[in-house]
């Protein structure tokens, strides 16, 4: 199963990299990926997930092919 | 409908008259409009702001304006809607979002106005980051949308 | 602040493009803009309205819209107000009304908008009378506000 | 005392004219006025009255020189 992970504005220069590409073998929910590649940083509070440009909780499954998204609170208008 | 995302910097007024004029289904009809345009404020937590970069998330954004607009639509009865977002550098004064909302009488055009960029500050995934004297830094939080 | 009644057409887009690129005291700080344009509608209760004759009260209309957009500069940080209404003879799609309303945050501008819009309807000395195919009608109501 | 009344849209149609002249000795309130030079037509209901330009109900005193006018809800906007 292969996920496209993004991450986005104040998190992605906290992490220095703009996405993460992950290749597992068993099904994955939206927080558990966070984990999986981000082992020492537990997922910061308030950020936001999205799977497939729509808004997503942490317990969301996630499927071989999604693009999964993390970002802080927005802030546009 | 019509939803956009510029790059580059638009203006309110002649995208309104445009759409206005091309308008058919407009005609004699749209008896109210309500509409916001928020700019980029020079001034911002006491500092000078020179500048602002409106990063989005291509694809995603899009979308969720496109939701938004059309769950304003199914709770009121809209003739038309047209949103604009900035996304790119921005200087002062800048338009960043214009929310135009067209219906038969007032109380929907306000309404669903409201509603649209209510949702958009707290759902559409756009973030700021500002420029000052001495340096860059991420906007963190939106103003509050009820007066306090 | 800008009150003006208007005896002939005015073009609520080009009043705003110019308000705006003249008002030096906006530049920079008048982050929201809450606005809204009633325009003649060619129908109501069920007829259609070819045309429309607006009376007013001079002296005193000019006067009610002053105390109305005074009312929502002491209850809002408001930094400016443009208010025109039409009077005369108008046809559909004329604008009737605009309302434009600056502050550096949008909770302001939508609220005190509203409220010049609620407080135009319910106070400012206006009477429309509509032609229709088969005579006129004084318009003896206003639509409501709030949403029903 | 002299006091210039005007009416407005369907009340003036009603009426058959728009304004009136009104000369007195005593004092009196804008209700008064209208019964003086309409007294044989009540009030209708909900119209409204102004006193130099500012709403005045109907018991406001009416003073020389003063404008008075009588007119019906507005419907503008």
């Amino acid at each position: 199963m292969s996920i496209r992970i993004r991450y986005f504005a104040s998190l992605r220069d906290r992490l220095e990299r703009d996405a993460d590409q992950l290749e597992v073998d068993e099904p994955l929910a939206v927080g558990e990926v966070w984990q999986r590649l981000n082992p020492d940083l537990p997922l910061p509070p308030q950020t936001l997930a999205a799977l497939n440009h729509e808004y997503a909780g942490l317990d969301a499954p996630v499927r071989d092919g999604d693009e999964l998204a993390f970002f802080p609170p927005v802030t546009g208008g | 409908m019509r939803i956009e995302l510029h790059a580059t910097a638009f203006d309110p007024w002649a995208v309104l008259a445009q759409h206005v004029a091309t308008a058919a289904h407009l005609r004699g009809r749209g008896g109210a409009l309500a509409t916001f345009v928020g700019t980029m404020r020079d001034r911002n937590d006491g500092d000078h702001v020179q500048g602002m970069r409106l990063e989005h998330y291509p694809g995603m954004t899009e979308r969720e304006l496109e939701r938004i607009a059309g769950e304003a639509a199914a709770r009121w009865p809209l003739l038309d809607v047209v949103l604009l977002h900035r996304f790119g550098e921005l200087q002062p004064d800048d338009p960043i979002v214009l929310v135009a909302v067209w219906s038969e009488h007032r109380a929907a055009a306000f309404d669903a106005c409201r509603f649209i960029m209510e949702a958009l500050k707290s759902r559409a995934p756009f973030w700021k980051k500002e420029r000052l004297a001495h340096g860059e830094r991420w906007v963190t939080t939106n103003t509050p949308g009820t007066a306090g």
